[in-house]
């Protein structure tokens, strides 16, 4: 029933990939040269997951996701200009600087909450995809966690409720190995989180989440399940993060054996070298989509330094639609 | 449940909940309604506000698992989407296992948003003493939502205000806490308006007077009037101020109250320290400090979780002596 | 390794198990005659649970119970007149009446907290079983809870810590099939809650909960298992709550047969036949326990009436330690 | 890290709450630290404070899954077998996940037992604005905790005081909530005398003056000399009042300060309305009402989500310029 994709989902695939490593390349070192100030969650390492998984949803599905999450959220097709803006704190930004990168907002693309709190994303994920169902407009919601987020109880009640509920919603857990300094097995006590979701009758899928192809495949059945009124489904995607926790971590909690193998594991050329060798592109027309990103980045970039910033009068709005402005 | 008629002579609020929802349910197909038990088979909600709901509205109506945080949560996610979740918090103390959700996301996700999307749900929860429930079933919190911006508070007093203000909450834009105190919800007053709204943040004078300004809402609406009357008999004219919204509180009704008689007690079943009252008390000092006659008296509970025995549970609430007391203290 | 129970034993349960439904009994019969006002969470069916698990347990173990909790209480050794006494509200209750039922606490027989917020007793069982795994004192903490408990936050997050931890723990989860008015079905997304386990690593162990040598077989090799190192277990008993939620309850949300199929397995009688058909006492000797029962119910009762009603000026006592009286 | 010694000029907070936990587990081996990455493979702590402590107490110092319910529980557990757990939740808001354990049990248990059992738990929790971490990561909630009876809420603002309350939580027996200030951490002041504790319940002078009393606590602490220093050249004499302990009140201290200046700003970092500021206005109002000589004035956050970007952030806080006005404004 489910089909492999095709060159050109292949190539959607790598051009999301691109761009988000291109954005994240570029966040960190306009961060040290100074021009942005923010804490940063990079998600470089990871992201093979989002990129795969978006080429398969609608525009109008519904994305929460994490303070690591520019990731989920370019791949999902927020425009990297308004994410510039956001984090330079300028009013054109997709919540005029009041979020931050730990709350951006953009419902047109369906990326509906960013959450930094560990966990709390999948109950507003149910809420998004009982309107869904409610509504029976179709939308699935993809909802995005680490590893260290399935130790909480909002896993545990979200999990429960959105099976009970036959609720059309993807849970992603993007394993990274690490939450902050926290090695897996520190915090949690089985190997494979795909494994709770036996624990709510609800099948859990077990990824490597640097491969396209794998995580594709996981996430079309996922889709096409909750999209049918299947329920929800639990896909666990093991990836790294190369950047540690946010920037300016140093990494000594992870042993260099362990981080060299996980950068030799680095999905971004590895898939690269695939669809070279696989003949869905050469090296040329990769290295053409790399530089159109690149340029789209150097105007994202622009764009947010020649917005204004934000009137100070808007830290009293938004409170209340009602608010006294 | 739907064919009570303008003719009804009194209603409780447990009715006038009832319609409230009903009524808002046949009026926008966005309205859901879930928490513990909500649903008919699982008995229509502790204290029976929702029963017939999930029988007229279907799916719209759900009981769920005891998961406060998911599916107070889910309400936050549905709420994003231009639903208008109402849930019940069985009890007001449970909100302790599931504040995240409301704190920092259904109070947070407009302004962190910059004002993209709005929280438009209502969460419903009972409390109060006087039933031994004990330390953790009869707790007063609404000071910790007070003190949280982006969530209004709402406490009735009477079947109508009930209504009118759960019609209100429910329209309203952004996130209400709804607090319903369990003595009062049996108790018939003037029935409800249908179709009326009131519009949350306006206190209503329940009582007009000269002499002193008592302020209240939810339980000590129940003893205000009775304090007062009391009073009347030995010449002493209480107003008394129905805040019924407690946040944002309504300071053109309290000032203009207190400007009259320059003389206030605050009543609430909360303990007493860090409450509501503090914060009542300190914006009527900022704007008529000059103007007072007496410093403002705070009653209040004991500041000590709730007894268990029933002697012990009466002492821990105000009582109607320190009431009078406080409102003679500030004639002294 | 494990041993079948003895007669001395197997009558220590059936001891156990009269004490707890005859106080019930008088409980609700007290209260209905109007002298005794509480919220009551009778547990009359489910006695054969605590009275099986808590012969194996020493006088130092912990217990953590919740509201539905006597059964547990007296098993464990609580007092009955210190319980009659702070159901009445006398500076003789286990509390000077400031507890009630929702909160019985008595340290001396190890019955630590009872808690009224659904899943809130694991968590504080993982602290004292950690208190006894830091100073080595051998105790284990048994943590009781219902099936609707099994649905919360706080659940998914004690039993993760328990076994990463390795605590000396057994959590019991004492499934009456309903949670207040909500059956299991509505509530839960799979059949066992003894297989959420799985999802810690833990072992599992689903029982019949109104067979005493079920109970404590399960009871034997968790408490073992604990005491010697072995980490945490979960036991799910089966069983039902014969007088509703809470005294008051019509019980409409029970259907009939099932109602009636729940008290034909009632576990007292049931237990009686057992112990005389295998010879472990004839019905003069269990009446005689009986008996002796219902003479100790009377002076418990007795003693609380007599007991002096708390001093009112408690109500601002015990909020700190240094608090001023 | 145990081998500073009093010549020590300078002392951080870090340094210095890194000390008193070092200091009360070697003198008490029932004292036990647990919280997310405390344990020195995560790195001792988010902040660093809880460094070098597992390496020389092994098991008694653990890093924990994200579990902040359940971790707090069980130091509630520990405590009430006379543990003496310090455990440390990451950031303040985290505290949405675990209020249940927090104020229905540890702030209740005593209480609820009938003085059977004690609580003598404390929790570290740090916050702050400044650090651009957005509506989440930098809330001041102090004030839900000190409207719950049972739990006493410390707020220090120095190295000595913070080693000095740190020992004295530990030693106290009732629960403690322990809140850091991010800014403050590595700002060098005098270094604590070890072994030392300060019994909770105190306020400091910080500044003796005159002719109006300045009250804050946690970071208003910055802020307050600055601001004192400024209106001194302009002959307005403050007297500053550091809180250190936010619940109970030290109203002793507060109200012979007011005694002798009649006029009274508050100022803290939380949000204004229904914060701290209010319960200490009105208890001096209660108190001092004739002898004050303007209302009282308080200085806070906007009652709004912390934002984001950098000038917002800085917009969302009080200033130095509001606070001299209201200074001023007493004094016109
Ligand atoms: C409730 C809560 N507790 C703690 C934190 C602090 N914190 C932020 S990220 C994080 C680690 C999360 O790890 P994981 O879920 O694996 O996601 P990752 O960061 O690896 O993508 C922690 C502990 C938080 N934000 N919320
Ligand atoms: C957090 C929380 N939510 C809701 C309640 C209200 N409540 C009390 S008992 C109960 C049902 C619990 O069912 P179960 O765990 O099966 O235990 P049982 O009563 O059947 O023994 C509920 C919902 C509560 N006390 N705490
Ligand atoms: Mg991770
Ligand atoms: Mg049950």
């Amino acid at each position: 029933m489910n089909a492999a994709p095709d060159s050109r989902t292949l190539l959607a695939i790598y051009r999301k990939m691109s761009a988000i490593k291109h954005n994240d390349e570029r966040f960190i070192s306009t961060m040290l040269a100074g021009r942005l100030s923010m804490p940063y969650y990079s998600a470089r390492g990871q992201e093979c997951i989002p990129a795969a998984i978006s080429v398969l949803l609608r525009d109008d599905d519904y994305l929460v996701t994490i303070y690591r999450g520019v990731h989920d959220m370019i791949a999902k097709g927020v425009p990297p200009r308004l994410i510039w803006a956001e984090f330079a704190g300028r009013s054109t930004g997709t919540c005029k600087g009041k979020g931050g990168p730990m709350h951006v907002t953009h419902p047109e693309s369906g990326c509906m909450v960013t959450t930094g709190i560990v966990g709390a994303g999948m109950p507003i994920g149910c809420g998004l995809a009982l309107s869904a169902q409610l509504r029976g407009d179709g939308r699935v919601t993809v909802t995005n966690f680490g590893d260290g987020a399935s130790n909480i109880g909002a896993f545990h009640e979200s999990m429960n409720l959105a099976s009970v509920w036959k609720l059309p919603l993807v849970f992603v857990c993007q394993n990274n190995r690490y939450a902050e300094h926290t090695a897996l097995a520190t915090g949690t006590s089985i190997e494979r989180i795909a494994d709770r979701a036996a624990s709510y009758g609800m099948p859990g899928l077990h990824v490597d989440g640097n491969d396209p192809l794998a995580v594709y495949a996981a996430a079309q059945e996922a889709i096409e399940r909750a999209r049918s009124g299947g329920g929800p489904t639990l896909i666990e995607a093991m990836t790294f993060r190369f950047n540690g926790h946010l920037i300016g971590d140093s990494g000594d909690y992870i042993p260099k054996p362990e981080y060299a193998a996980a950068v030799a594991a680095d999905p971004y050329p590895r898939y690269r070298r695939w669809l070279a060798d696989n003949g869905h592109a050469n090296a040329g027309e990769l290295d053409a989509i790399d530089a159109a990103i690149k340029a789209e980045v150097d105007a994202a970039m622009q764009f947010a330094f020649d917005s204004p910033l934000t009137d100070v009068a808007e830290v009293t709005r938004d409170v209340f639609a009602d608010h006294a402005a | 449940m739907t064919i009570q008629t303008s003719k009804a002579d009194k209603a409780t609020i447990v009715q006038a909940l009832n319609w409230a929802l009903d009524d808002a349910m046949a009026a926008d197909d966005q309205v859901i309604v879930f928490g513990e038990e909500v649903a008919d088979p699982e008995g229509g909600g502790l204290m029976k506000v929702t029963q017939g709901l999930s029988t007229k509205y279907g799916s719209r109506v759900r009981s769920t698992p005891i998961s406060e945080m998911a599916f107070t949560g889910a309400a936050v996610g549905a709420a994003i989407t231009g639903m208008r979740p109402v849930i019940e918090i069985m009890l007001m103390n449970f909100l302790a296992v599931c504040m995240d959700p409301i704190t920092n996301h259904a109070a947070k996700l407009r302004f962190m948003s910059g004002g993209q999307t709005s929280v438009p749900m209502v969460i419903r929860t009972m409390t109060g003493s006087g039933f031994q429930t004990g330390g953790q079933h009869s707790d007063f919190l609404e000071a910790w939502f007070c003190h949280t911006p982006g969530i209004k508070v709402v406490m009735p007093s009477n079947a109508a205000d009930a209504y009118g203000l759960m019609l209100g909450a429910i329209r309203d834009p952004d996130p209400v806490l709804f607090v319903e105190h369990l003595l009062s919800y049996w108790t018939p007053g003037e029935p409800p308006e249908r179709g009326k709204a009131i519009a949350l943040g306006k206190a209503r004078i329940a009582r007009p007077g000269r002499d002193v300004t008592l302020i209240g809402y939810s339980r000590s609406m129940m003893d205000l009037p009775v304090v007062a009357q009391k009073l009347a008999g030995d010449g002493i004219d209480c107003e008394i101020v129905d805040l019924r919204t407690v946040s944002p509180l309504d300071m053109d009704t309290i000032l203009g109250s207190v400007r009259k008689t320059g003389r206030v007690v605050i009543v609430h079943e909360a303990v007493k320290s860090f409450g509501v009252g503090a914060e009542v008390a300190s914006r009527i000092y900022e704007s008529l400090f000059r103007e007072l006659k007496a410093p403002i008296a705070r009653v209040a509970s004991k500041d000590a979780p709730v007894p268990f025995a029933k002697h012990l549970e009466a002492a821990f609430l105000y009582s109607h002596a320190e009431i009078e007391a406080a409102v003679r203290g500030t004639l002294l």
